[in-house]
């Protein structure tokens, strides 16, 4: 039986003059799963989700998503088709409240985002399902604050809750936990184990303690390069992982 | 008694204050206004009241029939005066003739306004782009100048400068031998000066004004351009040679409705006006005196100040002061009188200040204008 | 004047004293006191948003407004400004990395002045950082996460600063380098200098620190030294919600 | 010879002029690449200080009795030091604000500071002679070539490339770039950021001033000479990559060149061409010619 | 009912109230600035855009409205279409080569863009160059109501004024409207939700031209005239002054400062020279001092004490 691949990348490669940023990657993301990408400072991780979501124009290679060629698409084209990023930093509408900002994502939707004659009210209709995802990220009691006054960790959760609404089946996560303190980490970590119930997750992340806890499969890049591949036990073990990323503190 | 409405004679000095054309007309016109109110109540001992209000149009055409539209229905104003620039006095003429109120326009230059946009109650006073080339470049084909080249502006006031004067050097003898169109402002015109140069021709005619004019005059001297081809100014009011100073400017052949040291008369007037304003006045603000103390003595002979009356006893009387010698209001609006031939002295020539030129012809009214029977105005009737 | 400074115990680098922070109208820290030691490492400990960062901008004067206490050296820096009080060699290491993008790598490195002649020359920096010298000419601005993180300490242990301070600065960076980042930091402090260490990692901090200091809403609620650090640890965890 | 019906020998003189024009733009547009470099403000009063320089200049040779040498000296740092001003009592507040706020209060400085010219010294303005040592000029055959032209062209690449020169290449240029950035952290590091932002602007300013200086014996020294030409500049800047002090100063000469053509082949689009140039420029390079795309 | 509604209800009542206490024509001079600047404050406050070149957008409706007016006789309503439709047109070009750049680098580039259509304007034939165009028809509307009657002028340009506004108000509020504030407050989150920014954006232009170029048309018929004042940058300076003195991104504040502004040029037309250094000391002042604007401090001023007990 051959494996249900949602994205699959071939030969990917990014030079930035002269420089070989991303190595003839080969990524393959098996659908309904977590997927990690790991890899030492440099290693082109954050260049791998920026030519995925085409923020980058790949030099060489072809991304395949569900099993189709996006390699020529834009930014805004694939995150149509399902496939959506979040950002190293923080993204979130600061001085929009907490239901406009997941409302703004469900908005698109409606297909009236160019009708500047409807009145706002017209959107209402989407606060249902806005609250719903709110819950589901423990915001609900938030949903009319500004979102600035939000402490960081509940940002982080309101970005993944906006993400949602777009019902991505492929979201991009680069480096969710980082800044975050340790109540947050675990509480963000249980959310990306918990919305990744019935999709499927591409993260970038350090804190291995996470990495370990939600991961299935983890790849390992290096200097642009794929250096390992497989579950975290796997992975781990992996003498040239420990040497090139983990060092000693494994585990 | 003078039949007056609203209890007084009311006249609105609608000029540009502060901009570019506020030292031509400007706190001058006002000032000059003023001295023909005083002058006439002192002489003629009117029966009625007199007022004089003023405002900066800043040259917009908008503000302008703003300031008139307003000045009529709330201010009672009678007459508006001065005008200076063709847009705003076009602007004003309209909207006085809609309300039947009398436009006196001694700053604006442009031939429509006694022309294709003539109407019944404007008269215009000082000069026109016909006047202006018609005596300087007939003057300078007569000395020897007979190859020209013109320097223009390019919009419609420097299209119609050149046109003018084109066909008075055509007639005169001379000949034309190209031109070249500069953008409006411009600052820098040495480019254009060379193409000037390059064609050899002795005549350098500036169909343009203003701080064009003054950069040209200044630039075509420091290209070592001005000794041997010599520069006519169309449009050149004494200020401009003034401010340029006569080492940029001597020699300049340049037509004026007005010197003030041009007989006792003048004198007399332009060191009153020298003692208000430390300036001598310009023909624009000498023409505004004019053309108020005029209109005055015809609201008088009048006994009314409806406009329509008035306008026929301004057609009906001659003018005759400082300013004009038997000048008089034509159908089309226009007020004929003589212009003068000037050239610019050398500063060696200069005795005294604002001692600047040297009046070398009189130019007859009727060949000063566009005669009657070449106009096209409406109201001429033919 | 100098005799408030024969008073104050020589081995004292810094002393803060009830110091207040303002950004705009809203007031961050409340009155925060603390004290270190030549050649001592402290961290400050807390939740996101305890006000860590806003404590070292505070002792810049990279904050809207701040009242109270600083002394440097002994000397009162509370009305200096944020120029003046770096002169007095103190190397800031900011949380959000300040790399500029329009210099190159190298420029970056080389931007802070040295305030005097102790500092680490480039060819150690290198040595230190492999990756750096890799990118030594390409623009700041296309360094990766931890390059531009490595990039930050770096630049200031060029100046020769002696008392520096870092906030959070073994953030994104892969283990192994974090493992490299500790034994600098161990280097440093053998070299007598003074460090501030704002982290959320507190196995990175614990191992290197001398005092720990627990902040709180803008308040300093505990401290806890090396050797308390087993007995109050459920205090810390509960504080910090490790 | 012809080129296009026009003798190469008319086409040599006209590049010249071109190139003085051009290196008014590149003085001035260097001048707004400086500051808004480090200020990221887009200087709009430049032009009002571009022609204060010139009348600066009139005002020390009729009232001090200042020669041009004086005051090609003295005018740009009398001039800059009012940049400072402005800077410490106005501009400094605005910096942890949107930049256009700066942008607005430049219009608004530039307003007055035309008005009060223009209420001082009317509007058509005072002439301002060559000095002696520079009157008359070089026979070059296919043109006349005014000395003081020759000496434009010449001050200005010394000073526009000494600029670039200092910016690009020494510490304090690095300094510069840095405090464009994050002026703050700059300042952690021991810099009087404050000082530099005062000092850079006041030389912005007085580069405006000294080209102004420059400016006065061949333009008629008038209140509006600075507002007819800052919009030109900007455009300049805008081909050039704003904020790029190569880019201001080689698209500065170049557009002089290119605007000198057009006034020999089609001198009705004189005006428009550098605008037209921008559109396009724009179309296939949104940051402009040597801009970094942010 | 809320401050809006109040709002709404007082402008209308001043609306009918004012022609009858101040001079009309000029009330009509002031409504068509304050639909130019609210046209203006929909890109500047509720999109983050600044244009420095809106004027183009004022004055080449003018121009167009007065050709279709005068050069082919139709009705002040058609003239007015074709005064915002140009706009609109000039407003696609214009969005589609400025949008791509934000800050700074957008105001310059409209800056530009607009200089370059005050240099048509002085060239082309039909504008009438430096003279402008005098003397336009202001015909009758729908072919039955004689608008050379002031009053009949006034209560239309009213109306207009009214609908520019409602619809300015309504873009706002609006489906578009929220995703426009969500470009403003992050363009690169936006993005990454699937929206296609720059077209949001550019209708947001176009938008705004259109409107300005209907308050320009408007003005046309009220003046009879077209000129290059309105094309001139010291236009684009002007809306933003008024813009900046009524509150940036206050609905009501575009409207105040045009009135201010306005009102300002007309009495203070007897102070000549000044009145260019007094416009340049309000704006210094505003950005300085009072940069919320007019309407901006009295809605702070009015939180600020609600929340007092
Ligand atoms: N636009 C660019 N131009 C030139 N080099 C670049 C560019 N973007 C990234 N790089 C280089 O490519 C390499 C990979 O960068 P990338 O940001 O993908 O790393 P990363 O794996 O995300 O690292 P980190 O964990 O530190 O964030 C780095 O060495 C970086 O310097
Ligand atoms: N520039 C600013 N303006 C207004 N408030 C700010 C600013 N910077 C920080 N704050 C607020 O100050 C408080 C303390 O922030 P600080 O950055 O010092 O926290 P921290 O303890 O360093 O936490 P973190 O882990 O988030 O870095 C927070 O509530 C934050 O929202
Ligand atoms: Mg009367
Ligand atoms: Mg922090």
């Amino acid at each position: 039986m051959s494996t249900d691949y949602i994205l699959q990348t071939t030969d990917l490669t990014k030079e930035f003059k002269g420089f070989v940023a991303v190595d003839k990657v080969k990524l393959q993301v098996q659908r309904g799963t977590i997927h990690a990408l790991i890899g030492p400072n440099g290693a082109g991780k954050t260049t791998v989700f920026n030519l995925l979501t085409k923020f980058l124009t790949p030099t060489r290679g072809t991304i395949r998503f569900n099993g189709i060629d996006i390699t020529p698409e834009k930014s805004a084209q694939i995150a149509r088709r399902g496939i959506v990023r979040s950002f190293q930093i923080s993204a979130v509408f600061p001085h929009l409240s907490v239901l406009e900002n997941v409302r703004v994502a469900l908005q698109r939707k409606l297909g009236t985002s160019f009708h500047f004659w409807r009145s706002a009210k017209s959107l209402d209709v989407l606060n249902g399902r806005a609250m719903e995802l709110l819950e589901s990220v423990d915001l609900q009691t938030f949903a009319d604050s500004v979102t600035v006054e939000l402490p960081y960790g509940r940002k982080r959760a309101l970005e993944i809750a906006t993400t949602l609404a777009l019902e991505p089946e492929l979201m991009l996560l680069d480096e969710p936990t980082q800044g975050m303190g340790h109540e947050d980490v675990g509480r963000v970590a249980d959310l990306i184990k918990r919305v990744a119930a019935n999709r499927t997750v591409l993260m970038v992340e350090h804190n291995l303690g996470v990495v370990s806890h939600i991961c299935d499969t983890i790849t390992v890049l290096q200097r642009g390069a794929v250096l390992a591949e497989g579950p975290y036990d796997v992975v781990s073990a992996d003498a040239r992982v420990l040497e090139a990323y983990m060092g000693t503190a494994h585990g | 008694a003078t039949n007056v409405s609203d209890g007084a004679v009311k006249l609105g000095v609608l000029t540009d204050m502060s901009g570019t054309y506020s030292d031509l007309a400007g706190p001058g016109t006002v000032e000059a206004t003023k001295m023909a109110v005083e002058d006439f109540i002192a002489k003629e001992k009117p029966d009625f009241k007199i007022e004089v209000i003023s405002a900066d149009h800043q040259n917009k055409a908008d503000i302008s029939a703003n300031k008139a539209r307003e000045w009529f229905d709330t201010q009672k104003v009678d007459t508006i005066v001065d005008l200076v620039t063709t847009s705003t006095a076009l602007a004003v003429m309209k909207v006085a003739n809609e309300k039947n109120r009398i436009s006196l326009v001694s700053g604006a230059g442009s031939t429509p306004i006694t022309n294709e946009q003539c109407n019944d109650t404007t008269v215009h006073w000082t000069y026109d782009t016909y006047s202006l080339p018609v005596g300087t470049a007939k003057a300078v084909v007569k000395q020897g100048g007979k190859n020209w080249y013109f320097i223009t502006a390019d919009y419609a006031f420097g299209h119609s400068l050149e046109k003018n004067t084109s066909e008075v050097v055509t007639k005169s003898g001379g000949k034309v031998l190209g031109s070249v169109r500069h953008p409006f402002p411009g600052s820098d015109f040495s480019s254009f000066l060379l193409s000037a140069q390059a064609s050899g021709a002795q005549v350098i005619g500036l169909a343009n004004a203003g701080a064009d004019t003054i950069n040209s005059i200044k630039q075509a001297k420091e290209f070592g351009i001005t000794p041997k081809q010599s520069l006519a100014g169309l449009l050149m009011f004494i200020s401009d040679v003034h401010s340029l100073g006569l080492e940029a400017t001597a020699g300049m052949y340049l037509t004026t409705g007005f010197y003030w040291d041009y007989n006792d008369e003048t004198r007399a007037w332009s060191k009153r006006y020298f003692e208000k304003m430390k300036r001598m006045p310009t023909m624009v603000q000498a023409g505004n005196y004019s053309s108020v103390y005029h209109y005055l003595k015809a609201v008088k002979a009048a006994g009314t100040d409806e406009a329509k009356a008035v306008m026929a006893k301004m057609r009906e009387m001659p003018v005759n002061d400082f300013f004009a010698k038997n000048g008089k209001v034509r159908a089309d609006g226009r007020m004929v009188h003589d212009m003068y031939l000037a050239q610019v002295k050398k500063p060696s020539e200069s005795k005294y200040p604002w001692d600047y030129y040297h009046i070398r012809e009189v130019i007859k009214g009727e060949d000063a204008f566009i005669p009657l029977a070449e106009s096209k105005c409406p109201l001429v009737k033919k | 004047m100098a005799k408030a400074s024969a008073f104050t115990p020589d081995s004292e680098m810094l002393r803060v004293n009830d110091l207040h922070a303002f950004y705009g109208e809203s007031h961050i820290l409340h009155g925060i006191d603390f004290q270190v030691n030549r050649g001592e490492l402290v961290t400050l400990l807390g939740r996101n948003g305890a006000g860590r960062t806003t404590t070292l901008k505070a002792i810049l004067g990279l904050v809207g407004r701040r009242s109270g206490s600083i002394m440097i050296n002994g000397r009162q820096v509370i009305d200096l400004p944020t120029h003046r009080i770096a002169h007095l060699g103190i190397g800031y290491c900011p949380e959000e990395r300040g790399i500029y993008a329009s210099l190159s790598t190298e420029e970056n490195l080389l931007l802070p002045p040295a305030v005097n002649s102790t500092g680490m020359s480039l060819d150690e920096i290198y040595e230190m950082f492999p990756n750096l010298k890799e990118r030594r000419n390409s623009p700041g601005s296309r360094l990766s996460g931890g390059e531009q993180q490595m990039l930050a300490m770096a630049r200031i242990l060029r100046t020769g600063a002696r008392l520096l301070l870092l906030d959070e600065i073994t953030e994104g960076l892969a283990p192994v380098i974090v493992q490299a980042l500790g034994r600098v930091i161990a280097q440093l402090k053998e070299k007598g200098l003074t460090i501030i260490l704002v982290e959320q990692n507190f196995r990175f901090a614990a191992p290197l620190a001398d005092r720990h200091y627990v902040i709180e809403h803008g308040r300093i609620v505990e401290m806890v030294s090396k050797d308390e650090l087993d007995s109050k640890m459920p205090l810390l965890q509960k504080l910090l919600g490790v | 010879m012809d080129i296009f019906g026009i003798p190469i020998q008319a086409l040599m003189g006209q590049l010249l002029i071109g190139l003085i024009n051009g290196s008014f733009y590149a003085i001035l547009s260097l001048g707004l690449a400086i500051i808004f470099g480090l200020l990221n403000i887009i200087n709009f009063a430049h032009g009002a200080l571009y022609m204060m320089g010139a009348f600066c200049a009139w005002i020390g040779l009729n009232w001090l009795g200042l020669n041009y040498w004086v005051a090609l000296i003295a005018v740009p740092v009398v001039v800059g030091a009012f940049g400072m001003l402005i800077e410490r009592t106005m501009l400094k507040h605005l910096y942890k604000l949107d930049h256009l706020y700066g942008l607005l209060l430049t219009f608004g400085l530039a307003l007055i500071i035309e008005g009060l010219f223009r209420y001082r010294f009317g509007i058509s303005g005072e002439s301002y002679p060559v000095p002696e040592l520079l009157a008359g000029g070089f026979n070059l055959g296919f043109m006349f070539l005014p000395k003081y032209r020759a000496w434009v062209i010449a001050v200005s690449l010394v000073v526009c490339f000494g600029s670039w020169f200092i910016i690009e290449r020494t510490k304090l240029g690095s300094y510069l770039r840095a405090g464009t950035e994050n002026p703050q952290l700059l300042q952690a590091f021991g810099i009087n950021v404050p000082l530099m932002i005062t000092l850079t602007y006041g030389f912005g300013v007085a580069l405006a001033a000294f080209a102004g200086v420059l400016a006065a014996p061949v333009l008629q020294v008038n209140p509006v000479m600075g507002s007819n030409l800052i919009i030109v500049v900007f455009a300049v800047v805008v081909i050039g990559g704003m904020g790029s002090i190569m880019g201001s100063i080689v698209t500065g000469l170049g557009l002089g060149l290119i605007e000198g053509l057009t006034k020999v082949f089609y001198p009705e689009a004189s005006a428009v061409v550098i605008f037209v140039i921008m559109g396009i420029v724009l179309l296939l390079r949104p940051a402009g010619l040597f801009g970094r795309e942010r | 009912m809320n401050g809006k509604h109040i709002g709404w209800i007082v402008l209308l009542l001043i609306g009918l109230v004012a022609p009858f206490v101040v001079y009309p024509v000029l009330v009509m001079k002031i409504l068509c600035f304050a639909l130019f600047a609210c046209a203006f404050n929909l890109l500047l406050g509720y999109t983050g855009l600044l244009s420095f070149g809106h004027a183009a957008f004022l004055g080449s409706a003018g121009y167009i409205c007065g050709y279709a007016m005068q050069g082919l006789g139709l009705s002040p309503e058609l003239g007015l279409l074709a005064g915002s439709a140009g706009a609109a047109v000039l407003g696609f070009i214009f969005g589609s080569l400025a949008i791509r750049r934000a800050g700074i680098y957008f105001a310059m580039i409209t800056l530009a863009l607009a200089q370059l259509v005050f240099f048509l304007a002085l060239q082309f034939p039909f504008t009438g160059g430096e003279d402008g165009m005098q003397g336009i028809p202001r015909g009758r509307l729908f072919g039955l109501i004689d608008l050379a009657d002031t009053m009949n002028m006034y209560f239309f340009v009213l109306a207009v004024f009214l609908f520019g506004f409602w619809v300015i108000d309504r873009a706002i509020d609006s489906p578009f409207g929220q995703v426009l504030k969500a470009i403003r407050e992050n363009e690169p989150r936006a993005i990454s939700l699937g929206y296609d920014v720059d077209r949001y954006k550019l209708l947001a232009f176009v938008l705004s031209a259109a409107l300005a170029g209907l308050a320009g048309a408007t003005k046309t018929l009220v003046f009879q005239l077209a000129s290059l004042t309105d094309v001139h940058w010291h236009m684009s300076g002007e809306v933003v002054l008024m813009t900046l003195l009524g509150g940036v991104g206050t609905v009501f504040g575009p409207i105040v400062g045009a009135t201010i502004v306005v009102s300002l040029q007309n009495y203070g037309a007897e102070l000549g020279q000044w009145v260019t250094v007094l416009t340049g000391v309000i704006f210094v002042v505003c950005v300085l001092a009072f940069r919320r604007g007019v309407v901006g401090e009295v809605a702070l001023l009015i939180k600020r004490s609600g929340i007092r007990p």
